[in-house]
């Protein structure tokens, strides 16, 4: 330490009007104080926050030439920030300084007199010894990219696109199937309200589409996130189309003429056939075809067609077309991959995939949807309206065999379908529950309206679906068993068609994603929020955020407040401009690292890498929050939090000791 | 000190799974015999959480488990409900709380005496035991039993280990002392 | 002035606390006004996870009696997992503050909510009474010696 | 191939599981090595009394076992599989019960050391009988009927509720299989002989399922099985379907005669469908 940086520390002790003295003898702590090594003045005030208080403070360092201060008053969380403006006026840096909390901790608490004031004095003490130590620390400002990538383009996706777009911002939305839409685009009604699923929809497609501030990348998956807050670089992988996207008309005569015609649709859950040149929907955005290389006559087989290209009229075909890859700078990013549906094929006693008349919640929804494979006519597969259909509950959720929570939507879906099938066929109903979970506004309302509509619902889990037949008049049915538990009672009900409300699991990928991102994934495969009550879009990645069922099973209401309110996080960060860098963050010592990676084990932000040049590991000032996790893991002691520096920490018990 | 005070189930292994129970009723829509019983499984479970502990010490519905196993391979909170079935039915028989008039314990009696004096199980012979106490039952055997003897698939001799005295023992030392008020 | 130890034994404890949760509560049972014996000196951490082994060590060593950890209720963690990672350690710490001499009673880990003023103050004054109990600590007597 | 065999009490007298067992093991040359002086496992009935003696009833078999050197025990009792599986899941899990366990076989003069894989003679010949080489049986429909305890609880030889395995067996030994869903539905075991009147609906039901799915022979892989479902028709007219066990398929399916698989100890005889041409 060089002579004019010999520590002059001013230490200042509160009265706070009544609240610390008479309890603390404060002229007694000063006095004490001042006869510390490296003291240069000890005062006492009625009160330290005040302006004059401040004024004190800062005319003793200009006068006395201070360069360390303490101040004894109330708690840091506080009045620090005050303090720490007052030293930074008098041209020092405001970490050299530091404060005892002689209020909260002493003069509240403690009932002799005397027993405080030597509290008070050990704990100024501290201080003083603390202080000692301090070093002058920076904060950092970075600009931030005014741009937002959102992931997934169904109704979480899309609203965030949309909110960030219509702030002003430059959103790219990057979604994976050749169609903007999600789940919600294959839906016909959506409950409480009961309103139609694509009447909402489509213009809300149209204006993603449309929105001068999107750039839409449809059939396209998110390659490489690098950076930090602010500063992502992530590069896009345009999976080839086959078809240029600026020639092509959106006509649909390469889908009448294309001669591959067998192929199960995934949009309609496999119920109806596409081509291998296709729309997944008539309503698709955009309306530009993908073709199926795997079922394409040319692509996948090598042989003889080209029907398609010989009948587009703008030569928009074009087999050679290769993956393409863009680059953004992205200043924030929001993550909606969404859910999707839980296979039932292991609770092989529901006969899923061996009774055609077995159906998932989503293969309903296409069966009821009036772009869907019947039109929207409730049919079985032999043409015949259902007399009795029975909806079970919760398969797959509630089940920890399966999935260990409620999927939340479920019970809202099976009442929608119990609705839409009385109204649609006066097809007898049959809910079978464990319990009616309608927690949402108007949600109790719809329970009770279907229940007035006449369905019966039966309390108990389904043992089991069976064709066997007790009377020769239901051959050809199923036979739903189960107890009813509220009349114990096993009833066998022959029905023509079963439901089963499967629940919701994270979408195909999203651990790929996750680990892309650098997100940390809940046992159940969801992503972890910063904050499961007071930060629930924020995730521990800095300027990543989360939006819809990717985070957990949500209804449609819940997942759009959520998209924008994930925007609004975003919008946030990208309006401020710029990120301030903590102060109190880690710092590894390279001379002493001895590249062991522990700490970057113990990171929870992914905010240490590994330089392999110089075989030590580097912390990203952006991404460190300063939790000092890996100054506890560091074997060299290599790591350590600025502001919490052993010499720090130790030279406080130290002198708490004394 | 009246017994239901404390819980006589309480040294169950896993009985603390009967706490996960939401009474969904798929144990008892699962169970070929739950018309049966007085009690659906979940029942007993419920019944054991308020500390109905009578209740369930009388309840038939162990008796009438056919350890089919589908209930345990079905249930959403894995709780091994056979088992528990048959661990109910050790302690019953341990407190001698079967139902008087019930004919399964009067089987399962005849079923190990019949083990217990040779070691195997002879049909005939724990037809013959349990026929004393419910003579009826086997009378309505007799037409049965006759084909079954027709086709040379009815053993009228007792089947036997070389040595049944060390079954008998083997039965000795494994005996749980009854617990006496 | 080596106090006697036996008849006013007065015993020294330090508390390192996250500053989001048991800090907070501090502060709270401050202004409520919940009293407690005013033998603990605080140090204010930003978490449980960034405790360094060494400054247990080092406070035996500088004569506390006892070494008090308040952190956030698992699940609560201000950086998600640096209480359990903390928690994790413990074991270890025990073992090399016994290998000293020093009873693994004097060292205790709690979770306090921030909202858990009243719980500090049991806390610390249940903390002060089994240290009490427990008597001075070894090292007391080294450095007399 | 070698194995060592536990029959249990309901072997010796059923209809003809012992005789196609032999004939068959015969043919493939598998040598059977019945436990010497095995007893009875205990059945259902033992756990419900004493889970002690129901795991020491069990296990003395594998002491048995252990001194004539096999890894394995093989039965062809459902009941007899998962008793003596449950009590090997027991012994594995529980020392304090392995450690009871093993002084009570000590006083009897046994040791246990370890405790062998219990397997069912199912797998034993899904391993050893040869593909069909014959249409003779093609046109023979036969209806499987698993029973609940060997694929429950465990689930480890195929899925607990509707397996497959035996299906693809009779298909690769030469059967016209027809698949209905009555696989593992209970036929009231044990209770069935007392409970007769209530319990009767249960093997009607799955006598009535495989008849309408088009069988026109039962076969089963368990003693209890086989008597439960074969003699609730003696007293029913229709449906009436010769119910087999897989022996007396797999014997047929070797080019053995009906009379040396015991076939005609059945109550509802089989010779009407296996006459035809």
């Amino acid at each position: 330490m060089t002579t004019q940086n010999k520590p002059k520390i001013g230490v200042y002790i509160c009265h706070c009007g009544m609240n610390i003295a008479p309890k603390v003898d404060v002229e007694e702590v000063a006095r004490y104080i001042q006869e510390l090594d490296h003291v240069t003045v000890a005062r006492d005030y009625k009160f330290m926050c005040s302006n004059p208080g401040q004024d004190m403070i800062i005319n003793d360092i200009k006068e006395l030439g201070l360069n360390r201060v303490v101040v004894a008053s109330c708690s840091p969380r506080m009045h620090e920030k005050t303090f720490r403006n007052a030293v930074r006026t008098a041209g020092l840096n405001p970490y050299y300084f530091q404060m005892a909390n002689i209020r909260e901790q002493v003069s509240w608490v403690t009932k002799d007199s005397q027993e405080a004031t030597e509290k008070a004095k050990s704990m100024v003490a501290a201080a003083v010894a603390r202080v000692f130590f301090h070093q002058p620390l920076d904060t950092r400002e970075v600009t931030v990219a005014k741009s937002v990538l959102v992931i997934g383009g169904g109704i979480a996706g899309m609203q965030a696109a949309l909110t960030s777009a219509n702030a002003g911002y430059q959103v790219s939305l990057v979604e994976r199937e050749p169609s903007i839409g999600g789940h919600m685009a294959k839906f016909d009604k959506t409950f409480p309200t009961l309103d139609c699923a694509a009447c909402i929809m489509t213009p809300k497609m149209v204006d993603v589409l449309q929105h001068p501030g999107i750039t839409l990348y449809t059939w396209s998956e998110v390659e490489k996130v690098e950076g930090f807050i602010g500063n992502f670089e992530v590069t896009v992988k345009k999976k080839p189309r086959y078809v240029d996207e600026k020639k092509c008309t959106g006509c649909g005569t390469c889908m009448q003429k294309c001669p591959t015609k067998k192929i199960l649709s995934e949009f309609n859950e496999g119920l109806s056939f596409r081509t291998a040149i296709y729309t997944p929907f008539p309503q698709a955005v955009p309306n530009v075809p993908v073709i199926d290389a795997t079922h394409c006559r040319v692509l996948g087989q090598n042989k003889k067609c080209g029907v398609c290209a010989k009948f587009c009229e703008t030569k928009a075909i074009d087999f050679d077309q290769k993956p393409e890859f863009v680059t953004l700078k992205i200043g924030a990013i929001i993550t909606a991959t969404g859910f999707q549906a839980v296979n039932p094929t292991s609770l092989e006693q529901y006969g899923y995939g061996r009774f055609p008349e077995v159906y998932t919640s989503m293969e309903f929804e296409r069966l009821n949807n009036a772009t869907g494979p019947t039109s929207g006519k409730v049919l079985m597969k032999n043409g015949m309206v259902p007399k009795r259909v029975a909806i079970i509950h919760c398969v797959g959720s509630r089940d920890t065999r399966h999935k260990k929570y409620c999927s939340r939507v479920c019970c809202m879906y099976s009442m929608k379908f119990a609705h839409l099938l009385r109204e649609k066929t006066g097809a007898e109903v049959w809910e079978f529950y464990i319990d009616i979970r309608s927690p949402g506004k108007l949600y109790e309302e719809f329970y009770n309206r279907v229940q007035e509509e006449g369905v019966r619902f039966i309390r108990g889990r389904v043992a089991e679906i069976t064709d066997m037949v007790e009377d020769p008049g239901d051959e050809g049915r199923l036979t739903v068993i189960a107890e009813s538990t509220l009349t114990r009672r096993t009833v066998r009900v022959p029905v023509d068609m079963v439901v089963l409300s499967v629940g919701l699991e994270p979408a195909r990928g999203s651990e790929d994603i996750g680990r892309l991102l650098g997100l940390s994934r809940d046992g159940d495969g969801w992503f972890n929020e910063l904050h499961a009550k007071l930060a629930p879009l924020a995730t521990p990645i800095n300027g990543i955020f989360l939006a819809g069922c990717c985070q957990g099973p949500k209804d449609i209401p819940d997942t759009v407040a959520q998209a924008m309110g994930a925007a609004g996080e975003a919008i946030a960060l990208l309006a401020k401009g710029i990120v301030t860098t903590q102060a109190e963050i880690s710092r590894i010592d390279p001379d002493l690292c001895s590249g062991c990676k522990s700490c970057i084990e113990s990171c929870t932000y992914s905010a240490i890498r590994f330089d392999e040049a110089r075989k030590v590991a580097v912390v990203n000032e952006a991404l460190c929050m300063g939790c000092g996790s890996c100054a506890a893991a560091c074997p060299s002691s290599a790591a350590g939090v600025k502001h919490f520096t052993d010499k720090q920490v130790m030279g406080e018990i130290e002198a708490l000791l004394m | 000190m009246s017994q239901n005070d404390t819980n006589p189930f309480s040294a169950i292994a896993h009985l603390e799974s009967i706490k996960q129970c939401i009474q969904c009723g798929t144990c008892s829509g699962s169970c070929p015999l739950a018309d049966l019983m007085d009690h659906a499984p979940r029942e007993l479970f419920a019944l054991l959480r308020e500390g109905a502990f009578d209740e369930v010490l009388h309840s038939n519905t162990p008796w009438f488990c056919v350890s089919c196993y589908a209930c345990m391979v079905r249930c959403p909170r894995e709780i091994p409900v056979t088992d528990l079935m048959y661990a109910f039915k050790e302690v019953i028989t341990k407190q001698g709380t079967a139902p008087k008039n019930l004919k399964m314990p009067d089987m399962y009696q005849a079923f190990s005496h019949n083990i217990k004096e040779t070691g195997k199980v002879t049909e005939s012979q724990v037809m013959a035991r349990y026929g004393m106490k419910h003579p009826l039952d086997a009378l309505k055997n007799i037409p049965l039993a006759i084909k079954m003897q027709m086709r040379g698939r009815l053993e009228l001799k007792a089947q036997k280990v070389a040595d049944p005295k060390s079954i008998t023992r083997l039965f000795e030392l494994t005996e749980i002392p009854k617990d006496k008020p | 002035m080596v106090k006697s130890m036996s008849d006013d034994y007065q015993p020294k404890i330090i508390a390192l606390v996250c500053n989001w949760c048991t800090y907070t509560a501090a502060d709270l049972a401050g202004t409520s006004r919940l009293c407690y014996p005013s033998n603990i000196r605080m140090i204010r951490m930003m978490c449980t996870g960034m405790i360094d082994p060494k400054y247990i060590l080092k406070a035996f060593l500088d004569g506390a009696d006892g070494v008090f950890i308040g952190g956030c209720h698992p699940g609560d963690c201000h950086y998600i997992n640096g209480n359990l990672k903390f928690k994790k350690r413990m074991a270890g710490i025990e073992a090399i503050i016994s290998q000293f001499g020093f009873e693994e009673d004097r060292l205790r880990l709690r979770w306090i909510g921030a909202s858990e003023g009243p719980e500090f103050q049991h806390n610390m004054t249940d903390f002060i009474q089994t240290i009490q109990n427990m008597g001075p600590s070894p090292a007391k007597g080294l450095m007399v010696l | 191939m070698k194995i060592c065999f536990y029959p249990g009490c309901s072997f010796a007298t059923s209809a003809g599981y012992k005789e196609s067992t032999e004939a068959v093991c015969r043919k493939l040359n598998i040598e059977l090595n019945e436990i010497p002086d095995w007893n009875c496992c205990g059945a259902t009935v033992m756990f419900g009394e004493n889970k002690l003696r129901a795991t020491t009833l069990a296990a003395r078999h594998f002491a048995l076992v252990q001194t004539m050197g096999f890894e394995d025990l093989v039965t062809g009792c459902n009941a007899c599989y998962a008793t003596l599986r449950k009590a090997a899941r027991l012994l594995d899990r529980d020392r304090e019960l392995f450690q009871k366990t093993q002084e009570v076989l000590h006083n009897l003069g046994l040791e246990l050391d370890r405790i062998p894989k219990v397997r069912h003679l199912l797998e034993v010949l899904m391993e050893a009988m040869p593909d069909s080489t014959s249409d003779k049986y093609k046109t023979l429909s036969v209806g499987a009927y698993y029973g609940c305890q060997l694929t429950r609880p465990d689930q480890e030889l195929d899925k607990g509720w509707y397996p497959e395995i035996l299906e693809h067996f009779l298909a690769r030994i030469g059967f016209s299989v027809k698949e209905h869903s009555a696989r593992t539905q209970c036929c009231g075991a044990s209770h069935a002989v007392i409970y007769k009147n209530e319990c009767q609906g249960l093997s009607h039901r799955i006598i009535r399922e495989i008849a309408n799915k088009g069988a026109q022979v039962i076969t089963t892989v368990c003693p209890l099985c086989q008597f439960n479902l074969d003699q609730a028709q003696t007293q029913n007219n229709e449906p009436r379907l010769p119910v087999t066990y897989f022996t007396q398929l797999a014997g047929l399916a070797l080019g053995l005669a009906p009379a040396e698989l015991g076939l005609n100890k059945l109550l509802v005889s089989a010779d009407k469908v296996l006459t035809r041409p």
